[in-house]
């Protein structure tokens, strides 16, 4: 059981956990959420493939990969939340 | 017996997948977005476990820390505008129209798909992959950096880095397209504690943000990072109102956004010319320049996050803004 | 010292700067904007001459080279897929200029050139590159500024259909970047020349599909097409010009090379996309008949029409794809061309008429004939009828598939021209029906400068059927596996 | 004199080039609009003229355009083409003339006379096609140009018919598309050539060339407007006169016999056909549209409908004279494809004159129309006269030629159907002329003929065009009669 079988399975899970609420919540905020979980599933599985054991250093490509992945996600997510407060402020004079 | 470590990871891994769970589950909107960083920070932490201390980095300052605190002031105004602020827990707006259970059991079905063809390609991978690294390790020293992943970032794939710049630009142009509009709520009565941590926190943070900067060159740091704790400095300024964003600032806040990027594109095509190709750096420079490219990323990066965070472009009214929360 | 720039680092940093300019100066961004689509323009046709001449052009960015660095590399199927950009842009750029000039469109106007610039950036950075890394970072660009562009006219529906539109491009960019991190994990190289001749082995196969369904959730194609028709219905006309005739064509464009690169693992696999096209062409014809509104209709042809060009893809099997790919190159730049023609035409139908219910189009007595006959000459290309490039394209996929023996996609070739024939024509009766309208039908109000850009999209769309020759070998030059060196 | 190598094209492009500028023209230039009509049909039966000369004295025309490799869009002008251009030259002159003067006051003209001078370009182009491919894009054409004009009026019935009438034709047309790309994939090219290209191909797989006839000759049957297909004909006939006239009594349906034709003589060959025993099913599907085509018109009661039925079943004498395989048939089939058009568009053209001058629309209302407009009843007279077959007039000639076919390919039966068809004719043409002249109009109160207030436009064109069937038939042996142009035709075809 090295480290990066469990944490291979634990990105797994994430993801699968992240798709399921990204196609079935109801909820926009919960929607985002969602989402960004299946980022950081994806980001365990990259980091976990660049490991090596120990006295050997792991291959930083995957690692650049991720962080960009990272700061693509953020900026993401931003603009949905943008978005999503528009909605409430939209919805919410409607009914007002 | 097993070693102490492994069950560290099994016990981390287990948490990871029941904070995710409990996330999406828990019904109040609050506390599955406490939960979601906690998640965030233990998942951090799993990556360091991995030995990947930049991504743990990443992660911890601006997949959690930032997307957090995006996601709480999200709730804010949906608490706000659905004057719900008071109430204990503040429910989902569940949509008007409720998705046919068909549609959510195929969605299942397409999830479950996905999820096996990822383990079929986990499982598949071979455990040590053949990587470039070696040829990363090997044409290090022509990088003018030392630590590699700073190396494939700024050096190796600097356009992927210089895209990943505009990306943001993108999102902060859209978002100020989005919203628009100045928010005049009083300001929060923040109590001794805060003035206390101010006083203390915030030099210390700015501090630690160029430091993680300046070190990226040779360990785990980088300009990302970097940029994300400088980021929060903004956050604490606009949370606290110590400053207002004014429709005056807009052109300063405009130059500031395209700063990294003009600044990375520039230097790409100036070294360009002479026998070298866009974005060779000459090698006794490239250090130099890539520190540049660096701090100059870094300032646009945090103050890109900290607009992000505040959301909307400050429009006066006159100019078709909106005041409220 | 001097710069020597080449043309393909222009294509793609010229529209980078002119968004930088144009953000930075919102009052003067049109005028911008104008000024650094004509420059990019001539930087594409400066490197199609390059192209023609030397064939493909490679340039290692950074000078390290391919596994380490990244390589831009222009062969004649990127510097097609560029003029296409390009031309299209410009032209709708100057539709732009009229459609978006409202009083109280001022926003608008200031926002639409630094989203639409760096869209650009993106596109040309997709058609340019060759790591599948750096295409995922492409993508996002695009998607940002997609969503954008979107939203701008921030009606209600517009920001619902922005929001559907983020959420399946941020899940179809996550198991893109996945499938991309697994393709490395196992190969080792990030690169296309890295990836060819791979062996397919049961991971490489999962990793490929991953890559194949974030890409389908990117460019709608049927199962996951949910968030297309409502997003390009709900933009403003130059957005949803862009949207359907260019953002759709990246995603598109980077299955080819995938195709082109990568081994197609198995047969049925292909026969799969094949039968997604063909539920896409049926499903989008019906749903365009059903459609209420003009734009909603357009947006369900785009719909069904990118079924098709998966239809194409797929129609003479695996031995077939190294043809393939021209029929599908040829059926993506006939729509490209003809879709933006339509949106922008009905975009010019509902400003001058008001409204664009497809029921009461022949109620007003106001007439926009030169819009109307902009949107019937799309309509020709887009159905495929001759001389236009959309029949080229479909007598290419008929072609291949009846030779190869696939009946079943001409099948679906013919029904999905039948469907659109039945949903345009509600359109055209519409414009030539006269009797249930009350006032006197005044005969030629309705010409617009506007008018001219549309007009000459359609005119190209109709036109280019006739240089389809030369075009077909241009899209052969440094085709890596092909005929041509 | 020179012989222009480019003169198909510039015969093409009078019409092609006319269209756009005829779209541009604003409403209020009448004037300017007729001067170019006029123009344009003037120079265009000057150039074909030309060509006919030129092709008389044995010049070949041969334009070629790569379209896609392999693929070319091929123009020629062999005598087959110049036939078919000559008739629709002519008429055109003569049908602007007439729709001019019929459309003084009527909305949208400019864009009538620009879908108008589209359809002829397309007819000229289905002409002078060198190959099927070509040959499909003129076709398709076609039905897009006559769309419009189809539903020109822009009433709910229109726009009704116009539908149906896009149905058939488009469908047709992408049978056409199969049918070609089935040829392009089977013989690997898609050329006309005299006697056939598919000769070696249908000895091997007899099968695939018998479904390749069936397909190619079901989608130009359509246009033909052949038994199963012809429903669209008698409902187009909402359309204003002159679109009844020249389109659906000459360009678009000719368009279909034309194009049955070209496969048949040029595509499979007359001996390959026959080896494929396609000949007799054809010949019998032709006999059957005859039949059925003078018994449908024999009941209408609208003036209109009945012309348009007997057009179904007139056209397909040429497909029968085609599908009969002997030379003297197709000599008949051809001299009909000339006659039959100039009788039609008289019939039609007087239909219009009386719909528009005395407001008769239906057979029943013509009682003493004859006195109230002598000249156009005389033409209406002369050319139903020609149909049914009477000796001096054109349409005896090419009848009396397929009935020397029918005997010269031992097919008697055809002989018995030429008689019947003939009689047929005669019953439903006869009681409109009997009423016409022998009845006098009722009085003056109900519904009575009132003062006939057509113009020389409308007058004109009907008698002129009698008086060619009458030229025609009489003068058939002259040396450029269309019988004379046919025997040069058929010469080439059948390689004697």
């Amino acid at each position: 059981m090295t480290p990066d079988l469990i944490y291979g399975l634990t990105g797994i899970a994430v993801f699968g956990i992240g798709l399921v609420g990204a196609l079935c919540a109801q909820d926009r905020l919960r929607r985002v959420l969602a989402l960004k979980l299946c980022s950081v599933g994806a980001g365990f599985l990259l980091v976990v493939g660049a490991w090596r054991e120990p006295p050997a250093t792991p291959d930083p490509v995957p690692h650049a990969l991720v962080i960009t992945g990272i700061v693509v996600m953020v900026s993401a997510t931003a603009v949905a939340l943008a978005l999503i407060r528009r909605l409430q402020t939209l919805e919410a004079t409607d009914e007002r | 017996m097993t070693d102490p470590l492994m069950i560290f990871d099994l016990l981390l891994a287990l948490a990871i997948v029941a904070l995710a769970v409990a996330s999406l589950s828990v019904r109040d909107l609050f506390s599955m977005i406490v939960l979601f960083i906690i998640f965030g920070l233990l998942s951090a932490l799993a990556w360091v476990r991995l030995s990947a201390p930049d991504v743990a980095l990443a992660e911890a300052a601006i997949g959690t820390g930032v997307t957090g605190a995006l996601l709480l002031k999200t709730l804010h105004h949906l608490r706000y505008v659905s004057g719900t602020l008071g109430q204990q827990t503040a429910l989902g707006v569940t949509p008007v129209a409720p998705v046919p259970m068909g549609i959510i059991l195929a969605n299942a079905g397409f999830c479950g798909l996905i999820t096996l063809g990822l383990l079929v390609a986990f499982l598949g991978a071979p455990a040590t992959g053949p990587g470039f690294d070696a040829l990363v390790a090997e044409a290090m020293p022509q990088s003018g950096v030392e630590h590699p992943v700073t190396g494939v970032l700024l050096n190796f794939r600097a356009y992927d880095t210089l895209m990943e710049v505009v990306v943001l630009l993108a999102a902060v142009i859209a978002v100020w397209q989005i919203e628009r509009g100045l928010s005049d709520a009083p300001a929060p009565v923040m109590g001794e504690v805060w003035q206390g941590f101010a006083r203390l926190a915030l030099p210390a943070i700015v501090v630690v943000g160029t430091y993680l900067l300046w070190v990226g060159a040779e360990a785990p740091g980088g300009a990302f990072q970097g940029g994300a704790v400088l980021a929060a400095v903004g956050l604490l300024l606009l949370l606290t109102r110590a400053y207002i964003p004014q429709p005056a600032h807009r052109g300063v806040a405009r130059g500031a956004f395209v700063l990294g990027t003009a600044a990375f594109a520039l230097v790409a095509i100036l070294v360009a010319g002479g026998g070298r190709v866009a974005f060779e750096y000459p090698l006794e420079h490239a250090k130099t320049l890539i520190l540049l490219i660096e701090g100059v990323v870094t300032l646009s990066i945090a103050v890109t996050l900290a607009a992000l965070f505040h959301g909307r472009e400050p429009v006066a009214l006159s100019e078709g803004g909106r005041h409220d929360t | 010292m001097s710069v020597e720039l080449s043309p393909m680092i222009l294509a793609i940093f010229l529209p980078l700067f002119g968004a930088i300019v144009a953000f930075l100066m919102p009052r003067m961004a049109a005028l911008i904007g104008l000024g650094t689509l004509a420059m990019t323009t001539g930087a594409v046709i400066w490197l199609a001459h390059e192209v023609l001449v030397t064939g493909a052009v490679v340039l290692p960015l950074g000078g390290w080279g391919a596994p380490l660095g990244i390589d831009l590399r222009a062969d004649g199927l990127s510097v097609a897929m560029l003029t296409l950009t390009s031309a299209v842009g410009f032209l709708v750029s100057i539709a732009a200029l009229d459609s978006l000039k409202g009083a109280d469109q001022v926003r608008q106007r200031q926002y639409f050139w630094p989203l639409w610039l760096l869209l650009l950036t993106g596109m040309n950075g997709v058609y340019l590159s060759t790591d599948i890394f750096n295409l995922y970072v492409m993508i996002e660009v695009i998607a940002l500024a997609a969503v954008g562009l979107t939203v701008l006219s921030g009606s209600r529906a517009a920001l619902q259909a922005g929001l559907e539109y983020m959420y399946a491009s941020i899940l179809g960019a996550l198991l893109f970047l996945m499938g991309v991190g697994f393709v490395y994990l196992q190969l080792g190289r990030l690169d296309f020349a890295g990836l060819s001749g791979a062996a397919p082995t049961g991971a490489l196969v999962a990793a490929l599909a991953l890559i194949f369904v974030g890409l389908a959730l990117k460019t709608a194609l049927f199962p996951l097409h949910f968030w297309l028709p409502a997003a390009h219905a709900n933009a403003t006309a130059p957005a949803s010009a862009l949207l359907s005739g260019l953002v759709v064509k990246a995603a598109l464009y980077i299955v080819l090379r995938l195709a082109q690169y990568m081994p197609f693992p198995s047969e049925n696999l292909l026969t799969l996309v094949g039968l997604m096209g063909a539920g896409a062409v049926i499903w989008g014809g019906v749903q365009a008949l059903r459609a209420e509104r003009l734009k909603l209709l357009v947006a369900w042809s785009t719909v069904a029409q990118i079924g098709l060009i998966f239809v194409a893809f797929a129609r003479a099997g695996e031995l077939g794809l190294t043809e393939s790919w021209k029929a599908a190159a040829l059926l993506i730049l006939a729509h490209g061309i003809a879709k933006a023609a339509m949106f922008l035409a009905a975009g010019r139908i509902k400003d001058e008429i008001g409204h664009d219910v497809i029921r009461d189009l022949d109620r007003t007595p106001i007439r926009p004939t030169l819009a109307q006959f902009t949107f019937a000459l799309a309509a020709i290309s887009l159905i495929g009828l001759p001389p236009s490039l959309g029949f080229i394209g479909k007598w290419a996929l008929m072609e291949g598939a009846m030779a190869a023996g696939y009946w079943h996609w001409v099948a679906v070739t013919m029904v999905g021209t039948l469907l659109s024939v039945a949903y345009f024509s509600r359109v055209f009766a519409g414009f030539l029906r006269f009797d249930r309208v009350r006032a006197p039908v005044g005969e030629h109000q309705g010409w617009a400068l506007a008018d001219a850009a549309p007009l000459t999209l359609a005119l190209m769309a109709i036109g280019l059927g006739l240089l389809a020759a030369p075009l077909l070998s241009f899209l052969e030059i440094g085709y890596p596996f092909g005929v041509a060196p | 004199m020179m012989d222009a190598p480019l003169l198909p094209l510039f015969i093409l492009l009078t019409s092609l080039l006319a269209a756009p500028i005829l779209f541009a023209l604003p409403e209020r230039a009448a004037k300017l609009r007729t001067a170019i009509n006029l123009g344009m049909a003037a120079l265009k039966v000057a150039l074909v003229g030309w060509l006919s000369l030129k092709v008389s004295q044995g010049v070949i025309y041969d334009l070629r355009f790569e379209m896609l490799p392999g693929l070319e869009f091929k123009l020629q002008a062999d005598p087959l083409a110049i036939l078919f251009i000559a008739l629709s030259a002519v008429l055109w002159l003569i049908t602007t003339i007439y729709s001019v003067g019929y459309l003084e006051h009527g909305p949208h003209r400019a864009r009538f006379f620009g879908f108008f001078s589209l359809c002829v370009a397309a007819t000229v182009g289905i002409a002078l096609s060198g190959n099927l491919f070509t040959f499909l894009l003129f076709y398709e054409l076609l039905t897009l140009a006559t769309y419009p004009l189809v539903i020109h009026r822009g009433t709910a019935e229109a726009l009704r018919a116009g539908r149906i009438y896009l149905i058939y034709t488009l469908a047709g047309g992408l049978v056409l598309l199969l049918g070609t790309l089935g040829l392009w994939v089977l013989a690997g090219t898609t050329d006309f050539a005299p006697g056939g290209i598919l000769a070696d191909m249908a000895a091997e797989n007899r099968l695939a060339a018998q479904l390749l006839f069936v397909v190619l000759i079901g989608a130009l049957g359509v246009k033909a407007a052949l038994v199963p297909f012809h429903r669209w004909l008698p409902i187009a006939m909402v359309a204003p006169a002159p679109v009844s006239a020249l389109l659906h009594a000459v360009a678009v349906v000719k368009a279909g016999a034309f194009g049955i034709m070209r496969v048949v003589y040029e595509v499979f060959g007359i001996e390959t056909a026959q080896a494929l025993g396609m000949t007799a099913p054809l010949a019998a599907l032709a006999g059957i549209t005859i039949i059925y085509g003078s018994i449908r018109a024999i009941t209408q009661d609208d003036i209109k409908k009945r012309l348009a039925y007997s057009t179904v079943s007139q056209v397909s004498y040429i497909t029968l004279g085609v599908a009969l395989a002997s030379p003297i048939a197709a000599v008949g089939a051809l001299a009909h494809l000339i006659h039959q058009g100039l009788m039609k568009i008289t019939m039609f053209m007087a239909a219009g004159n009386l719909a528009e001058g005395l407001g008769v629309k239906r057979v029943s209302q013509m009682d003493g129309v004859g006195r109230a407009m002598p000249g156009t009843m005389l033409a209406f007279t002369l050319a139903a006269l020609g149909m049914i077959g009477l000796p001096p007039l054109a349409g005896f000639v090419s009848k009396w030629y397929l009935a020397q076919g029918g005997l010269d390919a031992g097919q008697t039966w055809v002989i018995a159907l030429l008689l019947g068809s003939s009689l047929l004719n005669a019953i439903y043409f006869l009681p409109m002329l009997h009423r016409a002249w022998f009845r006098d109009a009722a009085p003056e109160g109900e519904g009575a003929p009132g003062r006939p207030r057509i113009g020389w436009m409308l007058a004109a064109p009907p008698v002129t065009t009698a008086v060619l069937v009458l030229v025609a038939g009489g003068f058939a042996n002259a040396p450029f009669s269309p019988l004379e142009w046919t025997r040069f035709i058929v010469a080439i075809e059948y390689q004697e």
